[in-house]
C-alpha cells in the first residue's frame, strides 16, 4: 500500500500543476487554492511516511517500464532515511512557498503550476532508484525554474534565466555521460545483453579503480555545478538575484541539494574507490568554496546576492562533510543539506520582503529598518543568526558535526591544522551577517529611500516564516529526529568506504 | 580493342568539364547542361563497365539514368523559365535574396 | 523527594517568561517587567533550595542527570543534562539573585522606555535562561550552546538602542556598531573554544564533565593533547571574560542600558569565562604551562585594564575597566592556584589546604565582585537616570541630592577598593595571597609570579584610586552643570535593590569565616594522591590568623589606603591637580590611555584594511575571471555564429563550389588514408 | 518466368496510383477539396495495407530490387506518416493557389519515391527512388509560381540537387565498376575482397551526393535558403521526409554494403563519418544561434540533427542503428510538428520571424505549448520523445550492451552533448519569445482544424513516445536486425 503512496506523493503536484494551469480567466483567483491543496497533500503524505518509516525497510515502489532486448529501464522509487528527509524538506518548502506567494498577481495560474511542476521534479530526484528516471526528474526540475526566473524575475532576468538553464543543462549532460559509462561498464562486466539502469543493479558491480576515478570525475562535475562549488558557481548569484522569492527559496532550499544528494547517492555509493581517490581534491574544493563564498559575501552590496554567496559557502560545508567519507561527516553533510534548506528559505524570504516592501535590496540604501518593520527585523536577525551557526538552532548541529568529522579526518591524516581554514570561515560568516544587519536593520533610519509608508511582514509571509523559524528551533534542540533517519544511510556508506 | 582506362579517362574528363561549368557558368541553362554532361559521364562509365563485364545491370542503370536526366531537365528548364518570369533573369549571380 | 530532581525546572521558568513576554508582554503592565521579576524570583528560590541541598553535600561531590541528545556515531553520544556541584549552584544562586534585583531595579529604570520595555524584558529573561543553562550544563557542548546564546543576548542588549536611540542617530549607530563588535570579538574566542571541543571530543570520545574529569579518563589522554584542548578552551574564556587581547569589546558594550551593563557585563555573563576556567580545572591542571599562561593573561589584564580606568571621564567606562581588571584578578588567582596543583601532579606530591587556595580565591572573588559591581553599576545607573549624562565632569556634589545612592555606592567603592571588613577586602587579599604563595617558590615560574604579584599590587592601588576618584567626582565637591537639574533621589523600586546589594557588598566577605570556603573547594581525585585544594577545613580563626599574620595582607591594605588618599587629595580636597601628572591631558601616556592603547584602531584595521579589501578582490576575481570565462565562452559562440552565417552568401554557385570543394577534401582525406593504408 | 508478387510493393503502388489519379480528377472536377481528400485517402489506405503487412509479418523480395522486411516496413510506414502530416498541413496552405492536382500529385510521387528507397535492395532501386523524390520536390519548391523567393529557392535546389545527382550516379558507376554488381548484397560480398582506390573515390562521391540530401556540412548550404523560400509544408516535407530518405539510402549503401563486409574500408569510412558528423552538428547548432527567421532556424537545427544521425554511420553498431532509427522516427514528429506550426502561422499570415512569435502563449496557448514541447523535445529535454531517442543514440557512441565502455567514439558523445546544450540556447530563445515577451496585440489566434489535427498528432506522438518508448524501440530493434542481417 505504502508503495503507491510514493507515486501519489510524486505525482499529486503534477496533477495540481495541470489543474492550476487551467485556472485561467475569471477562475484566476482559484489557482492559489489549487496550489495550496495540491502542495498540502504531498506534505501530509510525506508526514505520514515519516510516521510509518521503519529504518530497517525503506519504502520502495517498482513497476517494469521499458524492457527491450537492449534496454532495461524500470520505474523504481525508493525512499530511505536520507531520501525521506529530503522529501519532507521539499514538500514542506513548496507548501510554505505557495503560502508565501499567496498575493502573487502576475499570471498566478502559470506561476503556481510551475511551482507544483517543479515539485514533482525535485521529489522525483530524491525518490528515483533508476538512473534513467533520476535523470528525467533531474531535468524536469530545471524547466520550471527557467520560466520562474524568466517571467517573474528582476531586470536582468533573461540573462540569468538562460545562463542558469544552459549551465546546469551542460552539467547534467556530462553527468549523463557518466551514467552511460556506468551502465555500459556494468553490462560488460556482468555480461548483460541489456543495459540496466537500476541503482541496485549497478551499485552491485565491482568497477575497476581507474574507471571509477574517471567516471567519478564526470558525475562529480555534474553534481558540483548544481551544488554549486567554486569555480562552477557563477550561475547561482545571477539566478538568485533575478529570481522571484519563491524561485530563490526552492532553488537554494531544494535544488542545490540535488547536487549533494547525487554525490551521496551515486558517487559515494557506486564509486567508492573513485571517492577515495577524489577525497583530497574534494576537500580542497570544499575549503575553497567555504572561504571564497564567505569573502565574496562580505563584498556584496545586494542583500540577496550576499545570501546567494552564503549558500555557496554553506554548500561547501556540505561537501566538506561528505568529503571526509566518514559516517559522521556524510551524515552531517546530509543534515546540513536539510538545515540549510530551512535556513536559506528564511533568508530568501526576508530578502524578497525587503525588496518588495522597501523597493531596494541594496544594503547601503537601507538602514534602521527595525524601527519601521520590527517583525521583519526579528525574522532577519533570526535567519542570519541561524545561518551563522548559532548554537541551539539547526545550523549549528550540522556545522558542529561536519567540523568534528573534519577534525578527526585531519588528525588521522596528520594535517589537523587545516581545520583552521574552516573555523576562520565561521568568523567571516558571522562578520558579514552582523555587518549586513548593522547596516540594514540597525543604525539610523535610512533617508536614501522613502520608507515613510513601508508596511511590515504580511500575514501569509509571516506565517510561513514563523513555521520555518519554529522548525529551525525544533531541529536545533532535537536534531536526533532528523539525524537518526540519515545516520544509518551514512554509516552504511562509510562502512564500504572505510575498507578501501 | 580499346582498354577500359580510356573510357574511364574520357568520362572523368567529361565529368570534370561538367563540374567546372557548373561552378563558373553564369547562365542557369548552361549550368543545367553542364549537369547533364556530368550525368552522361557517369553513363559512359556504366556502359563501359557493362560492356567489359558482359553484365546487363549497367545498361539498365544507364537507361534509368537517361530517363531521370530527361525528367530533371524538363523540370529544370521549367523552373528556370519560372525564374525568368518572376525575376527577369536566368543569371545565377543575380539571385541571392535568400541568404544568411 | 530531593530538590535537585526538579532542578531542570529552574532554567525553564525564565524561558517561560521569555515566551510569555515575547508574545503578550505589550498587554501586561511595564511591558512584562513583573513577569520577568517573578520568573527570576522563582528561579532564585529554587536555586537556593537546590543550592542548599548540594552545598550540604547530600549528593556527594556532584549531582548529575542526563539524557542522550544526539548519537553522532557508534558510541559517541552527546548528552543533555544537569551537572550540579558547589560551583554550579553558587553561580546559579547569585546569577538568579542578582538578576532578580536588577529586574526589579529595571522596572524603575526602564519605566519611560515605552514599547521598548517588552523587548528589554524578553531579552533579559532569555539571558537568565541561558545563564542558568550554562552553569547547570552537564557537558561542554551543552555549555557551549548556552554560552553562545548568552553571547547572543549580550549582542541584543548592547544593540538595544541600536535604532531609535533617544540621543539620536549618532548614538544608535554607535550602539549597533558596539553590538557587532562585542559579538565578533567574543566569537573569536568562541571559535577557539569550539576547536577545543573538537580536540577533547576526539580525545575523550565524550564531552560529559563526569566522564572527562575522572582521573581514569584523563590518564588515557596524552598531556600534549590535553594542553592543546585546555588552551583552546581558555581561548573561549579570553573572549567571554574579556581578557587581554580580546578585551576591547567590553568598554564599548557600555552602549547598552546601564542595567544591562550591571547584569551582563559586570555581574554575571562575563563571569562565565571565570566559571569555565574553574569548571575545567581538572583538565587545565594537567599542565603547569597552561596554568602559567592563564595566570599571566589574568595578571596582565588586571593591570592593563586598571590603567585605562585612571583618566576616563565616563562613569560607566570607568566601571567597565574596573570590571576587566577584577576579572583579571579572578583569572590570575585561578592560574596561580592551578599552577601549584599542576606542579603537585607533575611531581606527585600532595598539595593540601592552606597552601594553594587560588581556586577558592578566584571563585570567592567572583562572587563578591558580582555583588559590589552590580551595586556600583546600578548606582551609576541611578545617577545617570537622575542627571541624564555619563560624563563625570558634569556631575559632582550629588551627595546631598542622592543620599541613598551615594551611600550605597560608597559601600561598593570601599568594597572593591579592598578596604578591610568589606567583602572585596577578603577575596582580593586571598587573590594576592594565592599569587604570593607561588612566588615564594623557586625557579623562573616563581619569578614570573612575583612579577604578577607586583602587578596585582599596583592594580590594587589603582583600583582604590580610580574608584574613589569616581565617587568623589560624582558625589563629592561642588555641583557640576548636570547636577543642577537633578530631580533628587531615584524612586524606591530602584533604591531598594541598591540597599540590598550594598548589604551583600559589605558583608558577603564574612561568609568565608563560617566555613563557606568548604563550598569553594576544588576536589579532584588525581592519579598520585588526593588533592583538596583551598578547603582542607580550616576554621574562622585559621583564616583570621592566616590573614592578619601575613605581612602581605597589611601591604595590600596600605596600598589600598594609599590609592584612596591620592584620590582624596586630587578630587576631593583638590589641592593636588591631576594635570600635573599628565600635562593637562597632553602627555602621550594620557592620550595612550584615552585611546585605549589603540586597540580599537587595531581591530578596525583588521576588519577594514585587511579583510574588506581581500573580499573586494575576491569579488573582482569572481566577476572578471570566473564569470568572465563563462560569459566569454557564450559570447565567442554567438560571435562565431555571426561569422559563420556570412558564408551563406546566397549565390548558388558558392554552394556548388562548397560541394565540389568538399568532395575534393574528401578525396584528399581518402588519399591520405589510402596512403597510410598503403594502397 | 514467374509473375512478380506485386502485393509486396502494394503500398507504393497505391500511392503512385493516387499520384496519377489526382491530377485527372482535379482536371475533371476542379474541386480542390476532393484532390486533397483523395490523396489523404490514398495515404491512409496505403498505411492500412502496410499495417496489415506488419501484422502479418510479410517478407519477401520483389524482383531482387525491392525487399520487404522489418526495416523497409518501418521506414515505409514512417514516410507515409510524413506524407500524412504534410498533406494535412497542405490542405489549407495551398487553398489560395492554383494547380492543386499537380501539387498533390507531386507530393504523392515524392512520397512514393521515398517509400521505394525504403525497401530498395539494389543501387538502381535506390537511384530511381531518390531521383523520383528529388525531381518532384524541385517542382514542389517552385510550386508557388509567382513568388520570386520560391523561384530562387527552386533554382538553387535544382542546381545543387542536380550536381549531387551527378556525383551520386558517378559514385554508383564506379562502385558498379569495382564490384561488378548493383545489388547491395552482392556489393557487400565483393567489397570483402580487396579495397581499391576507385572504391574509395566512389564512396567519397556517394558521401557528397547523398550528403546533399541529408544536409551534411559542407553539402548543406542549399537547405536554409530552400526551406525559407519554399512553402512551409514543402519545407516540412524536405526536412523530415527527403532527408530521412537520404539517410535510408546511406544506411543501405554503407551499412549493408560495408558493415557486412569487415574490410579496412569500413573503419576508414567510419572515421570520415565521425568527423563529418562532428562538423555537421557543430556548424548547424552554432549558425542556428544567429538566426532570426523561424524556418531558417529550424533548417539549421535539422542540419544539426543530421549531424547526430551521422554518428550512426560512424559507430556502425546494431545498437547505434537502433538509436539512429529511433531518432529518425522521433525527429519526424518533433521537427514535423514545429514546421507545421510555422506553416499554420504563415497561413494566418503571422509572419515567420522569431519576433513574430512574441506573446504567442497568450494569443494561442495550445500552439505555443505544442511548439514548446516540440522545441524542448528537439533539445532533448526529458521526458519527451527527443530525449529518449537521443539517450539511445548518444549512448551508442559509448558502446553497446555487453561491449566495453569507451572505445574510439567516446569523444563523439562529448561533442554531441555539448552541441545539444548549445542547441538548447536557441530553442529556449524561441520559448522566451512565446512565453515571456509581450505581444503587440492580445487578440486570439484561430488555426484551421487540419493544422490542429497534424499538430496534435505530433504532440501526442512526442509525449507518448517519451513516456512509453518501449514499442517503438522494439520496432527499431527489429528493423536494425533486418538491415544488418
Amino acid at each position: 500500500m505504502t508503495d503507491y503512496l510514493l507515486s501519489l506523493v510524486l505525482f499529486t503536484p503534477l496533477v495540481g500543476a495541470v489543474i492550476a494551469l487551467f485556472m485561467a480567466g475569471d477562475k484566476l483567483k482559484y489557482a492559489r487554492w489549487v496550489a495550496l491543496v495540491f502542495s498540502a497533500i504531498p506534505l501530509a503524505i510525506s508526514l505520514l511516511l515519516v510516521a510509518t518509516f521503519d529504518k530497517g525497510a525503506p519504502f520502495t515502489h517498482s513497476i517494469g517500464w521499458i524492457e527491450t532486448s537492449v534496454l532495461k529501464i524500470q520505474y523504481l522509487l525508493y525512499i530511505d532515511g536520507l531520501s525521506l528527509v529530503m522529501v519532507l524538506l521539499t514538500t514542506l518548502l513548496v507548501f510554505l512557498v505557495v503560502l508565501f506567494s499567496w498575493e502573487e498577481k502576475e499570471r498566478p495560474n502559470f506561476f503556481f503550476s510551475l511551482i507544483l511542476g517543479m515539485q514533482t521534479g525535485l521529489l522525483g530526484v530524491f525518490m528515483a532508484a533508476d538512473y534513467f528516471l533520476f535523470f528525467i526528474f533531474w531535468e524536469v526540475a530545471l524547466v520550471p525554474m527557467y520560466f520562474l526566473i524568466n517571467i517573474w524575475g528582476g531586470p536582468r532576468r533573461h540573462y540569468a534565466a538562460i545562463k542558469f538553464f544552459i549551465y546546469t543543462h551542460v552539467s547534467s549532460l556530462v553527468m549523463l555521460i557518466g551514467i552511460f559509462a556506468l551502465a555500459f561498464q556494468a553490462a560488460s562486466i556482468e555480461g548483460w545483453t541489456q543495459l540496466s539502469f537500476a541503482f541496485a543493479d549497478i551499485s552491485g558491480v565491482a568497477f575497476a579503480q581507474g574507471f571509477q576515478v574517471l567516471v567519478f570525475g564526470l558525475l562529480f562535475f555534474g553534481f558540483a555545478v548544481k551544488m554549486p562549488v567554486v569555480p562552477f558557481h557563477t550561475w547561482l548569484p545571477d539566478a538568485h538575484v533575478e529570481a522571484p522569492t519563491a524561485g530563490s527559496v526552492l532553488l537554494a532550499g531544494v535544488m542545490l541539494k540535488m547536487g549533494s544528494y547525487g554525490i551521496i547517492r551515486i558517487c559515494l555509493d557506486v564509486l567508492p574507490e573513485g571517492a577515495v581517490a577524489w577525497q583530497i581534491p574534494m576537500i580542497i574544493i570544499a575549503l575553497v568554496a567555504i572561504v571564497y563564498g564567505a569573502l565574496a559575501c562580505i563584498a556584496q552590496r545586494d542583500l540577496k546576492k550576499m545570501v546567494a554567496f552564503s549558500s555557496i559557502s554553506h554548500m561547501g560545508m556540505v561537501l566538506l562533510g561528505l568529503a571526509t567519507l566518514s559516517d559522521i561527516g556524510i551524515a552531517a553533510g546530509a543534515f546540513q543539506m536539510f538545515a540549510h534548506g530551512l535556513i536559506t528559505a528564511v533568508l530568501f524570504m526576508v530578502c524578497g520582503i525587503v525588496g518588495h516592501n522597501v523597493g531596494t535590496r541594496q544594503i547601503p540604501l537601507l538602514g534602521g529598518l527595525a524601527e519601521k518593520m520590527p517583525k521583519y527585523a526579528a525574522f532577519v536577525m533570526f535567519g542570519f543568526m541561524a545561518s551563522l551557526g548559532l548554537p541551539g538552532l539547526v545550523g549549528f548541529v550540522a556545522e558542529f558535526n561536519i567540523l568534528v568529522a573534519f577534525y578527526d579526518w585531519g588528525l588521522a591524516e596528520g594535517i589537523v591544522w587545516v581545520i583552521i581554514i574552516a573555523l576562520a570561515s565561521l568568523l567571516l560568516t558571522a562578520g558579514y551577517y552582523l555587518w549586513a544587519m548593522q547596516r540594514s536593520i540597525f543604525g539610523p533610519l535610512t533617508d536614501k529611500v522613502d520608507v515613510s509608508k513601508v508596511h511590515d511582514v504580511s500575514v501569509y509571509e509571516g506565517v510561513s516564516l514563523a513555521v520555518l523559524c519554529g522548525l529551525i528551533v525544533l531541529f536545533g534542540i532535537w536534531p536526533a529526529f532528523a539525524w537518526d533517519f540519515i545516520f544509518p544511510v551514512a554509516s552504511d556508506l562509510a562502512a564500504v568506504l572505510g575498507v578501501i | 580493342m580499346i582498354p577500359l582506362e580510356m573510357f574511364l579517362g574520357l568520362s572523368a574528363i567529361l565529368f570534370a568539364i561538367g563540374a567546372y561549368g557548373v561552378l563558373t557558368k553564369k547562365n542557369g541553362i548552361v549550368v543545367l547542361m553542364c549537369i547533364e554532361l556530368m550525368l552522361n559521364a557517369a553513363n559512359i562509365n556504366f556502359i563501359a563497365f557493362a560492356a567489359f563485364f558482359n553484365d546487363v545491370a549497367g545498361q539498365v542503370f544507364v537507361i534509368m539514368a537517361i530517363a531521370v536526366a530527361a525528367a530533371e531537365v524538363a523540370v529544370g528548364v521549367a523552373i528556370l523559365l519560372n525564374l525568368y518570369k518572376t525575376s527577369g533573369t536566368t543569371d545565377l549571380e543575380e539571385i541571392n535574396v535568400l541568404r544568411w | 523527594m530531593n530538590f535537585v530532581d526538579i532542578a531542570w525546572i529552574i532554567p525553564l521558568v525564565p524561558l517561560a517568561a521569555f515566551l510569555l513576554i515575547g508574545f503578550f508582554g505589550h498587554r501586561t503592565p511595564e511591558g512584562g517587567g513583573y513577569i520577568a521579576v517573578g520568573a527570576a524570583a522563582i528561579a532564585f528560590i529554587l536555586s537556593a533550595l537546590v543550592g542548599y541541598e548540594v552545598l550540604s553535600g547530600t549528593h556527594g561531590d556532584f549531582y548529575e542527570t542526563s539524557v542522550a541528545w544526539l548519537t553522532i556515531s557508534e558510541g559517541v553520544v552527546l548528552n543533555f543534562g544537569l551537572y550540579l556541584d558547589n560551583l554550579a549552584v553558587l553561580m546559579m544562586m547569585f546569577a538568579s539573585f542578582i538578576s532578580m534585583l536588577i529586574f526589579i531595579y529595571s522596572i524603575g529604570y526602564m519605566h519611560d522606555q515605552g514599547d521598548r520595555k517588552r523587548r528589554y524584558y524578553t531579552k533579559v529573561s532569555l539571558f537568565l535562561t541561558a545563564m542558568l543553562g550554562l552553569v547547570m550544563a552537564s557537558n561542554y557542548l551543552q555549555m557551549f550552546i548556552f554560552w553562545e546564546i548568552v553571547g547572543l543576548c549580550s549582542y541584543l542588549l548592547i544593540g538595544f538602542w541600536g535604532f531609535r536611540h533617544p540621543k539620536g542617530d549618532q548614538a544608535s549607530a554607535a550602539a549597533a556598531s558596539a553590538a557587532k563588535k562585542a559579538f565578533l570579538v567574543t566569537r573569536m574566542g568562541d571559535v577557539a573554544l569550539l576547536a577545543g571541543l573538537f580536540v577533547l571530543l576526539n580525545a575523550f570520545g565524550s564531552l560529559d564533565y563526569s566522564h572527562m574529569f575522572s582521573a581514569a579518563a584523563i590518564a588515557q589522554v596524552d598531556t600534549s593533547t590535553l594542553a592543546l584542548g585546555s588552551l583552546l578552551i581558555f581561548g573561549g574564556v579570553i573572549g567571554k571574560s574579556a581578557q587581554f587581547p580580546l578585551h576591547d569589546w567590553l568598554p564599548d558594550a557600555m552602549e547598552g542600558p546601564t542595567t544591562v551593563s550591571a547584569l551582563i557585563h559586570a555581574a554575571t555573563m562575563v563571569k562565565a569565562g571565570v566559571y569555565l576556567t574553574a569548571r575545567s580545572f581538572p583538565i587545565f591542571v594537567q599542565s603547569t604551562d597552561v596554568m602559567l599562561f592563564i595566570a599571566i593573561v589574568g595578571g596582565v589584564t588586571a593591570f592593563y585594564a586598571a590603567t585605562m580606568a585612571l583618566n576616563n571621564m565616563n562613569i560607566k567606562r570607568v566601571l567597565a575597566y574596573s570590571t576587566l581588571s577584577q576579572l583579571g584578578f579572578m583569572i590570575l588567582a585561578l592560574g596561580a592556584g592551578g599552577y601549584l596543583v599542576a606542579q603537585g601532579i607533575a611531581d606527585g606530591t600532595a598539595v593540601t589546604g592552606s597552601k594553594a587556595f587560588g581556586y577558592t580565591a578566584g571563585v570567592f572573588h567572583m562572587m563578591n565582585h558580582a555583588f559590589f559591581k552590580a551595586l556600583l553599576f546600578l548606582g551609576a545607573g541611578s545617577v545617570i537616570h537622575a542627571v541624564g549624562t555619563e560624563d563625570m565632569r558634569k556631575m559632582g556634589g550629588l551627595r546631598k541630592r542622592m543620599s541613598i545612592t551615594s551611600i550605597t555606592m560608597l559601600i561598593g567603592t570601599l568594597s572593591i577598593a579592598g578596604i578591610p571588613v568589606f567583602a572585596g577586602f577578603w577575596s582580593k587579599d586571598f587573590v594576592l595571597e594565592s599569587v604570593m604563595v607561588v612566588a615564594e617558590g623557586s625557579g623562573t615560574a616563581a619569578a614570573i609570579f612575583l612579577l604578577l604579584y607586583i602587578l596585582a599590587l599596583a592594580t590594587a592601588f589603582m583600583t582604590a584610586f580610580y574608584m574613589f576618584r569616581l565617587w568623589y567626582m560624582t558625589f563629592g565637591g561642588e555641583e557640576g552643570e548636570a547636577s543642577k537639574h537633578c530631580h533628587g533621589e531615584s524612586e524606591k523600586v530602584m533604591t531598594y535593590p541598591l540597599i540590598v546589594l550594598s548589604v551583600f557588598a559589605a558583608l558577603s566577605g564574612f561568609l568565608i569565616l563560617f566555613g563557606f570556603n568548604q563550598a569553594l573547594t576544588f576536589n579532584w581525585a588525581g592519579p598520585g594522591s588526593e588533592f583538596v585544594v583551598g578547603g582542607g577545613g580550616y576554621e574562622m580563626l585559621d583564616v583570621l590568623d592566616k590573614i592578619f599574620t601575613s605581612p602581605f595582607a597589611y601591604l595590600a591594605i596600605v596600598v589600598a589606603l594609599a590609592g584612596f588618599y591620592a584620590a582624596y587629595r586630587m578630587y576631593n580636597v583638590r589641592d593636588v591637580d591631576p594635570g600635573r601628572f599628565n600635562k593637562d591631558g597632553e602627555s602621550t601616556l594620557y592620550q595612550l590611555l584615552q585611546r585605549r592603547y589603540y586597540f580599537p584602531q587595531f581591530y578596525d584595521a583588521i576588519a577594514l584594511k585587511l579583510t574588506y579589501p581581500i573580499a573586494l578582490g575576491v569579488e573582482e576575481v569572481d566577476r572578471k575571471a570566473v564569470d568572465g570565462t563563462v560569459d566569454g565562452i557564450a559570447n565567442s559562440l554567438t560571435g562565431g555564429a555571426q561569422m559563420l552565417r556570412r558564408i551563406q552568401t546566397g549565390f548558388v554557385q558558392t554552394y556548388a563550389a562548397f560541394v565540389v570543394g568538399g568532395l575534393l577534401v574528401l578525396f584528399a582525406i581518402i588519399y591520405l588514408i589510402g596512403y597510410i593504408g598503403g594502397l | 518466368m514467374t509473375f512478380p508478387d506485386f502485393t509486396l510493393i502494394a503500398p507504393q503502388l497505391i500511392v503512385l496510383a493516387a499520384a496519377l489519379l489526382v491530377p485527372g480528377l482535379y482536371f475533371l472536377t476542379k474541386n480542390d477539396k476532393l484532390a486533397g481528400m483523395v490523396s489523404l485517402a490514398a495515404v491512409v489506405a496505403s498505411g492500412l495495407y502496410l499495417g496489415w503487412m506488419m501484422l502479418e509479418g510479410v517478407e519477401g523480395s520483389f524482383l531482387g530490387v525491392y525487399a520487404v522486411d522489418d526495416f523497409s516496413l518501418l521506414l515505409t510506414g514512417l514516410f507515409l506518416i510524413v506524407a500524412l502530416l504534410v498533406l494535412l498541413a497542405s490542405l489549407k496552405s495551398v487553398e489560395r493557389d492554383r494547380h492543386h492536382g499537380e501539387y498533390y500529385a507531386l507530393l504523392l510521387a515524392a512520397t512514393a519515391g521515398m517509400m521505394f528507397v525504403a525497401c530498395a535492395e539494389d543501387l538502381i532501386g535506390i537511384f530511381v527512388g531518390v531521383e523520383l523524390t528529388s525531381i518532384s520536390s524541385y517542382a514542389l519548391v517552385a510550386f508557388r509560381k509567382n513568388d520570386p523567393r520560391a523561384a530562387e529557392a527552386a533554382v538553387k535546389y535544382l542546381v545543387i540537387g542536380g550536381l549531387s545527382t551527378a556525383l551520386t550516379l558517378y559514385g554508383f558507376s564506379l562502385l558498379y565498376g569495382v564490384t561488378q554488381t548493383t545489388s547491395l548484397a552482392g556489393i557487400a560480398l565483393a567489397i570483402g575482397s580487396a579495397p581499391s582506390a576507385a572504391l574509395y573515390i566512389s564512396m567519397a562521391m556517394l558521401i557528397a551526393g547523398l550528403g546533399f540530401k541529408i544536409t551534411t556540412v559542407p553539402f548543406h548550404m542549399w537547405a536554409p535558403d530552400v526551406y525559407e523560400g519554399a512553402t512551409a509544408p514543402v519545407a516540412t516535407f524536405l526536412a523530415v521526409g527527403s532527408k530521412k530518405m537520404g539517410f535510408v539510402a546511406l544506411f543501405k549503401v554503407f551499412l549493408i554494403g560495408f558493415v557486412a563486409a569487415q574490410a579496412t574500408v569500413v573503419s576508414d569510412m567510419q572515421y570520415l563519418f565521425a568527423v563529418l558528423a562532428a562538423i555537421t552538428m557543430t556548424v548547424g547548432n552554432i549558425v542556428a544561434l544567429s538566426q532570426t527567421n523561424m524556418k531558417r532556424l529550424l533548417a539549421y537545427s535539422s542540419i544539426a540533427q543530421a549531424g547526430y544521425l551521422m554518428m550512426v554511420l560512424a559507430i556502425a553498431t546494431e545498437y547505434a542503428v537502433i538509436g539512429g532509427l529511433f531518432h529518425m522516427i522521433t525527429h519526424v514528429f518533433m521537427k514535423g510538428g514545429a514546421f507545421i506550426i510555422v506553416a499554420a502561422l504563415c497561413y494566418i499570415s503571422m509572419g515567420e520571424k522569431l519576433s513574430d512569435y512574441k506573446g504567442l502563449a497568450k494569443r494561442a496557448p495550445i500552439l505555443a505549448f505544442s511548439m514548446l514541447i516540440f522545441l524542448f523535445a528537439l533539445a532533448g529535454v526529458p521526458p519527451l520523445a527527443g530525449f529518449v531517442s537521443k539517450f539511445v543514440l548518444f549512448s551508442s557512441a559509448v558502446g553497446s550492451p555487453g561491449a566495453e565502455f569507451g572505445g574510439q567514439w567516446i569523444w563523439l558523445v562529448f561533442v554531441a552533448v555539448i552541441n545539444s546544450a548549445i542547441s538548447l540556447y536557441y530553442y529556449a530563445r524561441v520559448v522566451k519569445y512565446m512565453y515571456v515577451d509581450e505581444a503587440e496585440t492580445e487578440e486570439r489566434i484561430k488555426v484551421p482544424m487540419s493544422f490542429m489535427a497534424a499538430i496534435v498528432l505530433c504532440l501526442v506522438a512526442v509525449i507518448a513516445i517519451g513516456l512509453y518508448p518501449e514499442p517503438v524501440i522494439k520496432l527499431c530493434e527489429a528493423a536494425a536486425a533486418a538491415l544488418l542481417a
